[in-house]
């Protein structure tokens, strides 16, 4: 393994991805995931951000999706080679966005099928699952309960915790903050914190919620249209002018009621 | 009274049989979702296998045996490679039908390998009435059938285990309820696909002896699934202890109808009776005895 | 834009008054799954022409009390007055008649559907020619066919989703999914319209937008809206008054800032830095 | 480039609601109609009358009537052969109680009794879900088979419970019976399944359609927006039995001439139009057609194809036609799992952005 | 060649009947090819069989039907064995004018030449099939007036096929005195616990069986289960295949059916068709040498014999090496094959005389019962060749024909 390789744990070239044959969606998207970094991927709806997602854990033939160009290696190792568990037992894995959980498994067995590629046995997973219920204390109440009856954000939790279930060592989250109540969404941040520097965990994000996303990256994409329009250090993403009026909010400072919103064309577009 | 004892209890044996055929459905069901509509063409293919390969290849019992279930998990490995692997995450009547096509296949593929007629499949189950209790007490009870109940509910009872209590049987369910989420998290959905199949193939081998001790192994056997079904929404799809329990009160029940109602209606009415049953049930529980509830939340 | 000129001009009326007309209100209310309580004793109104906000933590009960508002969960205990009078027990379609619609926190779209059906599914409560015109798509079916495709067309328009008029909205991203939505349920010209986090998973940009059509639907149409959200600012600036629940409980009831305030709230759903 | 709409606008809504909106699909249909009403009726001899084309529009009928129920409004259904029974027992009882009715109209009474026992037996679906239900429709499958073999008076105290079609007249043509020529039989039935086709059509383009869609993709949700679960299911089972009922109708009456209902009405029947409408493409009306044409013409051919080119033997024959057949049905679910009609939609629109791949 | 004599064999060799269908279909092919091998063909004239797979199923065979009955110069007959496709074609025929012929099954009343004007069943019908099985019982029993208070059940195929006989021994039960049970089992009858059940509840004295398929190996083996003793119980000629019993094993050991048709290979005509035939490597299922014999097969070459009869008379009568339909109609209609003629063509003591005329379409029945050894694995005929109660029958057929003719506005045509 080379050099460069050892230092990044997740790289994409230049995908193009195609759906039912006819619908391009990515038109070349690179990016690249540091060994224990936290990357954001930022983006309008519709941009492109699941699919990216789906693509690298390979998840696209589920959706009829194909990546007709460009490569993804996880660890040096090219993705499209492998399958999803492969992916799964290497280290990746991924939260859904519409947290799909098992409707028809209680909570603590949706969890426990997150660690059905662990082979560590089931003292660690004991443990594990232990901590999980540390984070998302609600799930402790509601572990009985079929997954499908339980509301938006326990199933959201549910969907994290599965994922934290599996011991990974990257873990791609597809707007993980959706639905959750805002302390939540902070301590979702944190645990993500911590799991990455305790654990050293990378973290690839899609998120909508720029300005919490961008605190706790250390780098971000932008996409548009299906082609990255911009990325930089988080920091530097965040004092951009215009990542600043499209994602955080018109003024710096403080941002502008709601309800004053007058809608109006933006003065600019990448991709307009 | 007698009689009315030994109608429930021929109802029962019945049911047990139904039972044996409807496992492979629930299993299937259970496990990817999909209602597999070639269970009833596998029985007939296993079972053909089975006695094709003593008469074909001269292999005595205690090898063909192996020989069938051997042929079985390749046809799962198969189906997973050439059908299901290329349907991931469509839509349960999309499976459904591609099941249509594999059934189709199946039945072309039996009658063409071993022939269309009639063969006689003896591996020495026993046969015939318990004599003891035809003559001391006059009921009727047909050994064969206390065999099949004894192998069903050993085959119940394991593979309610397998699926309650394991890993790989929580994970079997998870893929009925989410391709997309199980492969996500690692699930890999071409062994569990082709575990699930080749348990579903093995029972269907099973059911197929079974069935094909009592009548021969020829095209008929795949109908039975027919009698499967019934029991399969009467116990609920997803419930392995439904399946067994489902076909004995759809066993009893249509055979107590027909033997007390059918001489005044004209006979024949056990087939809708059964379904009639299982409806009755549905209308009260939807989801079946002992299915899975069905989620409806918004 | 002129589709429900006849139900606005009422309203406007009632929303200038001085005395806040009750539309809605729910009177201790429980209810529960099993050995689950989802909602224990809750009392609140929503007055007529309000934005009125559910907030609380996850599992609090909140989309448990839409359910209960629009007829799919019948509460064990409690009273439900809607405009004046005491609720029977309805099916979900009899209140959908009566004037109320929402959107759903998992997105609830016919998936199979352009987006043009599924709005015009909207309009479905109002369209009345029979089954035989039907048949032959002329005549009367025909004629309302136009009309209420000319007041689809408004919403389309006004809710900025003209390009994926025709798209299935199965494959649509999220965030527009969220917007066909709320195009559905005003194509029902409701009284009272329920959304339940309608900005979930959206960006700033689009939480804007999103913000401007319910404001303009409020204030423009008089329609009364009741709103789950988490996210705070949306709720602070759009609402006129909050309920708080927790647990199943209400822990806090009252205008934006009052609620915001309050430490209890702060200690079970806001955190800190709010 | 072959297929572009460019060009094309439409001012009106109205217009922009038909049901070809493009000019070349409504070239292209009008084509087809005059071929089919012009060319084919002064071509066709007995076998392609009655092996061929009248099997294809009858089944094609059934086909959309069971698309109406499973197709539109979710709704799985295997007691279609039942249905067909009811139809054709109808018409017979018709046929043979009023012999001087005109067959038309004996079709659509056959039509409308089917509505009623269709509604009848799409009750349970206000409760019953998925494939409980379509497990649970079998009850009507076998319970209506069994009442028409039983009770005498459906098949007129013959011996045995077959029934025959006698000769009957639409609009003073001969259309049922031996002597009826093929000629007529096939007008008849083009004409009924062409306006049959057209009534759905507009049926599934306004709200009825819409709101059978809205059960079928999300009943919960669509019951929240005020669509009534038991009148549009029921709806659909109706309209679904009557379209069934009348092919049941011209089925037996115009095609078979004479049904065994053990055999002719056998539950396989009701699988072979479930599998038409799965192939040709759910909720289509094109898919109805196109999957008919597919499980009635595909086997036929192939199996003439083998026999009389290859030489093989008839049983090698028809073993290798189904295997064949469930390999080719697997394939297109592969390729397209939403059946003909949307591959070929997918053709067109390859077609449109031709030369360039997307 | 441009000259043939185009035979359509619709029969099935797939689907749950396929067991029943494959013996049938084979006899019938094996013995034209045998005179196309041995005679080359009829007067010099080559017959072509042309098979065609229905299935079992109606709406395959219309679709054999259509596709057949044009080929070369013309079918000249239509055997399709099955019920239901023999009502289908029934109208059909007598429109394209081409004889069919049903040989021991299709529809009883079309014996009435006088109606059904190309309808041939010769040379016994369902309903006499029963008849000679009752006369079977009244011979066991030690006399007609024995049959008093005795029971009889039925136990049948609930379709038109098993439904025939019903009428005819419903007249019996009146006439005999005998109470009669009727036992519907539905297609295909893998289970019959329910009718098995029956049968031990009411103890009739006999059983008789008008079964298809599996249903058959079923039935016989819940009828030793229960107990039921094998030689009071009696199948129809389509329950009699060796298909029928073998898998029932050695429980089938004395059971019964009504036959018209000897059993075994032992006739000349079988040693020509194993020689020309299956030694020349031209039988349709060479696989299936082993197997000629046995009973479905025997009906099979006895409809060949009958068919080819026809054609040589119809060819005689006119002078011609072409016959038509309706030639073949007038032929069989004036069909004569006397026990000297079966001698002639190889099958000496095979079946009884045919002789059919203008009103009369079955002509002189002959039916005797067979037996199953278990232990020789070989059906062995019992009784003498006796002849049906056509006293019982005719007026059956009679009023049933009648019917038809009123429902379909068919003119009654005057045989005299
Ligand atoms: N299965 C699919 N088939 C066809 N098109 C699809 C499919 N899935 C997504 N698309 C299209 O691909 C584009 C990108 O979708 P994607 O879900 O990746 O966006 P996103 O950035 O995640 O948006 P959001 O923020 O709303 O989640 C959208 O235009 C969408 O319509
Ligand atoms: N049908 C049901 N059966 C069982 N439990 C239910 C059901 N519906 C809701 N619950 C439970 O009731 C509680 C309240 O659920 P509800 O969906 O109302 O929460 P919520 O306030 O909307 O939460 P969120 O913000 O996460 O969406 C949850 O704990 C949930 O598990
Ligand atoms: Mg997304
Ligand atoms: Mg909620």
């Amino acid at each position: 393994m080379s050099d460069a390789t050892d230092n990044t744990i997740l790289s994409v070239n230049n995908i193009e991805v195609i759906y039912d044959h006819v619908i391009l969606v990515l038109k070349g998207v690179s990016l690249t995931v540091p060994r224990g970094g936290i990357v954001a991927l930022l983006g309008a709806n519709g941009a492109g951000k699941t699919t990216t997602l789906k693509a690298i854990s390979n998840l696209l033939g589920a959706e009829r999706g194909d990546v007709t160009k460009g490569s993804i290696e996880f660890q040096g190792e090219e993705v499209q080679a492998l399958s999803p568990n492969d992916l799964v037992r290497r280290g990746c894995i991924q939260v859904m966005e519409g947290r799909h959980c098992f409707g028809h498994l209680s909570i603590e067995e949706n969890l426990l099928t997150g660690a059905y590629t662990r082979k560590d046995g089931s003292a660690a997973i004991k443990r594990d699952l232990e901590m999980v219920y540390d984070y998302f204390p609600r799930l402790r109440e509601r572990r009985q309960s079929q997954a499908g009856y339980t509301s938006g954000g326990e199933q959201q939790m549910c969907a994290i915790g599965r994922a934290m279930m599996a011991g990974p060592s990257m873990i791609l989250l597809d707007e993980p903050s959706m639905g959750l109540a805002p302390q939540l969404v902070e301590e979702i941040f944190e645990i993500v914190k911590q799991l990455n520097e305790k654990e050293g965990v990378s973290f690839l994000l899609a998120e909508q919620n720029t300005s919490v996303a961008l605190r706790y990256a250390s780098y971000g994409y932008i996409l548009e249209g299906g082609r990255v329009v911009m990325d930089g250090e988080a920091k530097e993403l965040s004092e951009n002018q215009d990542v600043k009026e499209f994602y955080l909010g018109v003024g710096g400072d403080g941002q502008k009621s709601f309800r004053d919103v007058k809608h109006y064309k933006r003065r600019k577009r990448w991709l307009a | 009274m007698n009689f009315f004892i030994e109608t429930v209890l021929s109802g029962l044996m019945a049911g047990v049989m139904y039972a044996l055929v409807a496992l492979g459905f629930v299993l299937i069901f259970k496990a990817s979702g999909i209602f597999n509509f070639a269970q009833g063409v596998m029985c007939l293919f296993a079972a053909l296998t089975f006695v094709g390969v003593q008469e074909k290849f001269g292999l005595p019992v205690w090898l063909a045996l192996p020989a069938a279930v051997g042929v079985m998990i390749l046809l799962a490995w198969l189906i997973e490679r050439l059908v299901l692997r290329h349907l991931v995450n469509q839509d349960p009547i999309i499976l459904f039908m591609a099941t249509i096509g594999l059934a189709y296949v199946l039945e072309g593929l039996g009658d063409l390998m071993w022939g269309s007629d009639v063969k006689v499949l003896d591996i020495g189950l026993p046969s015939g009435a318990f004599d003891y209790l035809l003559d001391e007490f006059n009921i009727y009870l047909e050994k064969l059938e206390v065999v099949a109940a004894v192998i069903a509910s050993v085959l119940v009872a394991a593979l309610a285990v397998f699926f309650q209590k394991t890993r790989v049987g929580r994970a079997l369910r998870a893929v009925a309820d989410d391709h997309q989420a199980a492969l996500s998290v690692g699930i890999s959905l071409n062994t569990i696909w082709v575990i699930v199949w080749s348990v579903a193939g093995i029972v269907a081998l099973v059911a197929g002896i079974m069935w094909g001790s009592k009548s021969g192994v020829q095209f008929s056997l795949s109908l039975i699934a027919l009698k499967a079904l019934p029991v399969l929404i009467l116990g609920g799809f997803t419930s392995i202890p439904g399946a067994i329990i489902g076909g004995l009160i759809i066993g009893v029940g249509e055979k107590v109808a027909e033997v007390y109602m059918g001489p005044f209606v004209g006979g024949a009415v056990e087939n809708w009776f059964a379904y009639m049953l299982a409806l009755a049930f549905l209308l009260v529980r939807p989801q079946g005895l002992f299915g899975e509830k069905i989620i409806e939340r918004v | 834009m002129t589709f429900q000129a006849n139900v606005s001009d009422a309203m406007t009326e009632s929303t200038t008054a001085k005395e806040p007309e009750m539309m809605l209100a729910v009177e201790h209310v429980s209810l529960s799954f099993g050995g689950v309580k989802a909602i224990t004793d809750i009392s609140f109104d929503i007055h007529r022409g309000e934005i009125r906000a559910i907030i609380g933590p996850n599992g609090a009960g909140k989309t448990s009390m839409l359910n209960v508002i629009n007829g799919f969960y019948h509460p064990q205990e409690g009273t439900i007055y809607w405009q004046g009078k005491v609720r029977r027990r309805m099916k979900p379609h009899e209140a959908a008649k009566s004037g109320i619609a929402r959107t759903f926190q998992n997105v609830a779209l016919f998936k199979g559907m352009s987006t043009l059906d599924n709005v015009m599914t909207g309009r479905g409560l109002k369209m009345k020619s029979n089954f035989l015109w039907q048949c032959i798509h002329k005549g009367p079916a025909l004629r309302e066919e136009n009309e209420h495709r000319a007041k689809v067309e408004e919403i389309i328009d006004f809710l900025e989703i003209q390009h994926i008029r025709n798209k299935p909205v199965g494959k649509l991203p999220y965030g527009l999914q969220k917007r066909v939505e709320l195009a559905r349920a005003l194509a029902m010209e409701p009284d009272l319209l329920l959304l339940d986090e309608p900005m979930a998973g959206m960006n700033l940009e689009e939480k804007e937008d999103m913000s401007r059509f319910i404001i303009e639907t409020n204030q423009r149409y008089g329609t009364t809206i009741a709103l789950i959200e988490h996210d705070m600012g949306v709720v602070m600036d759009l609402s006129d008054r909050v309920v708080v629940l927790d647990y199943g409980k209400k822990i806090g009831d009252g205008p934006p800032k009052e609620v915001q305030a309050n430490q209890e709230v702060i200690d079970a759903y806001l955190g800190v830095s709010h | 480039m072959f297929y572009r709409e460019t060009g094309q606008f439409k001012t009106n809504y109205s217009d922009d609601r038909a049901i070809f909106p493009i000019a070349q699909d409504r070239y292209g249909i009008m084509i087809l109609l005059a071929l089919a009403f012009f060319v084919v009726p002064f071509t066709v001899d007995d076998y392609w009358g009655n092996a061929i084309f009248l099997p294809l529009l009858i089944y094609a009928l059934i086909a959309m009537g069971l698309n109406v129920l499973v197709g539109y409004c979710g709704q799985i259904s295997l007691g279609t052969a039942a249905f067909m029974a009811v139809g054709s027992y109808a018409s017979f009882k018709l046929m043979t109680s009023f012999p001087g009715l005109d067959f038309t109209v004996v079709v659509l009474m056959s039509g409308l009794i089917t509505a009623i026992v269709g509604s009848l037996f799409g009750l349970p679906s206000l409760r019953i879900k998925g494939f409980y239900l379509a497990v649970a429709t079998l009850a009507a499958q076998f319970f209506i088979i069994w009442l028409v073999n039983k009770v005498e008076w459906f098949y007129n105290y013959s011996a045995t419970g077959q029934i025959n079609a006698p000769e009957r007249y639409a609009l003073m043509f001969p259309v049922t019976g031996p002597n009826a020529p093929i000629l007529y039989k096939y007008f008849f039935c083009l004409t009924i399944v062409v306006l049959a086709a057209l009534v759905t059509k507009n049926i599934v383009r306004g709200r009825i359609g819409r709101q059978w869609m809205a059960i079928r993709d999300m009943d919960i949700a669509a019951e929240l927006i005020g669509v009534r679960p038991l009148t549009t299911k029921l709806s659909a089972f109706a309209v679904s039995s009557f379209l069934i009922g009348m092919g049941g109708a011209l089925y037996f009456g115009v095609w078979l001439g004479a049904a065994e209902p053990t055999e002719a009405f056998g539950i396989d029947q009701s699988f072979l139009i479930l599998f038409m409408i799965i192939v040709g493409g759910l909720g289509t009306i094109l898919g109805s057609f196109l999957g008919a044409a597919f499980l009635w013409l595909f086997p036929i051919a192939f199996k003439n194809f083998m026999v009389d080119s290859l030489g093989l033997s008839t049983a090698m024959a028809e073993h290798l036609q189904i295997i064949l057949m469930g390999g080719l049905i697997i394939f297109f679910l592969i390729v397209e799992p939403h059946g003909l009609a949307r591959l070929w939609q997918i053709t067109k629109e390859k077609l449109r952005i031709w030369p360039f791949p997307h | 060649a441009d000259n043939e004599l185009i035979l359509p064999s619709l029969d099935y060799r797939t689907g749950p009947y396929a067991p029943g269908g494959i013996p049938y279909a084979n006899g019938y092919a094996d013995f034209f090819t045998m005179l196309n091998e041995r005679d080359g063909g009829i007067n010099g004239v080559k017959a072509k069989v042309v098979p065609c797979e229905t299935g079992y199923n109606t709406k395959k065979g219309v679709e054999c039907y259509e596709k057949t009955k044009n080929v070369g110069s013309g079918a000249l007959a239509y055997l399709p064995l099955s019920t239901g496709i023999t009502y289908q074609l029934i109208p059909k025929v007598t429109a394209d004018k081409i004889p069919l012929v049903t040989i021991g099954y299709g529809r009883t009343s079309a014996r009435n030449g006088e109606v059904f004007e190309y309808v041939f069943n010769p040379p016994a019908t369902y309903w006499d099939g029963a008849t000679v099985a009752i006369k079977h019982v009244i011979d066991s029993e030690g006399g007609a007036d024995k049959l008093k208070g005795k029971k009889i059940a039925l136990v049948y195929h609930n379709s038109a096929y098993g439904k025939e006989p019903i009428r005819t021994l419903e007249a019996l039960a009146e006439k005999m005195g005998f109470e009669l049970t009727l036992l519907p089992v539905d297609h295909p009858g893998q289970e019959q616990k329910a009718t098995w059940l029956q049968v031990r509840r009411n103890r009739p004295d006999w059983v008789l069986m008008w079964g298809w398929g599996v249903m058959n190996q079923v039935a016989i083996k819940e009828a030793a289960s229960i107990r039921f003793p094998m030689d009071k119980f009696v199948g129809v000629w389509w329950s009699g295949g060796e298909n029928d019993v073998l898998p029932a094993g050695k429980d089938a050991h004395g059971y019964k059916s009504v036959v018209f048709t000897a059993v075994g290979a032992d006739f000349p005509a079988h040693a020509d068709i194993k020689t020309y035939v299956y030694g020349g490597g031209k039988a349709v299922d060479a696989a299936f040498e082993p197997r000629i014999g046995e009973t479905h097969y025997n009906r099979g070459v006895y409809a060949g014999a009958v068919v080819s009869e026809a054609i040589r008379k119809a060819m005689a009568d006119n002078d011609t090496k072409t016959p038509t339909g309706p030639m073949m109609q007038k032929a069989f209609e004036g069909l004569e094959i006397s026990d000297a003629r079966w001698a002639e063509l190889g099958l000496p003591n095979f079946t009884g005389a045919v002789k059919l005329s203008c009103a009369d379409h079955r002509g002189p029945s002959k039916i005797a019962l067979q037996q199953w050894d278990a232990n020789a694995k070989k059906w062995s005929i019992i009784t003498d060749f006796v002849e049906p109660m056509d006293d019982v029958t005719t007026p059956l057929i009679k009023a049933d024909s009648e019917a038809y003719a009123k429902e379909n506005n068919i003119a009654v045509r005057d045989c005299k």
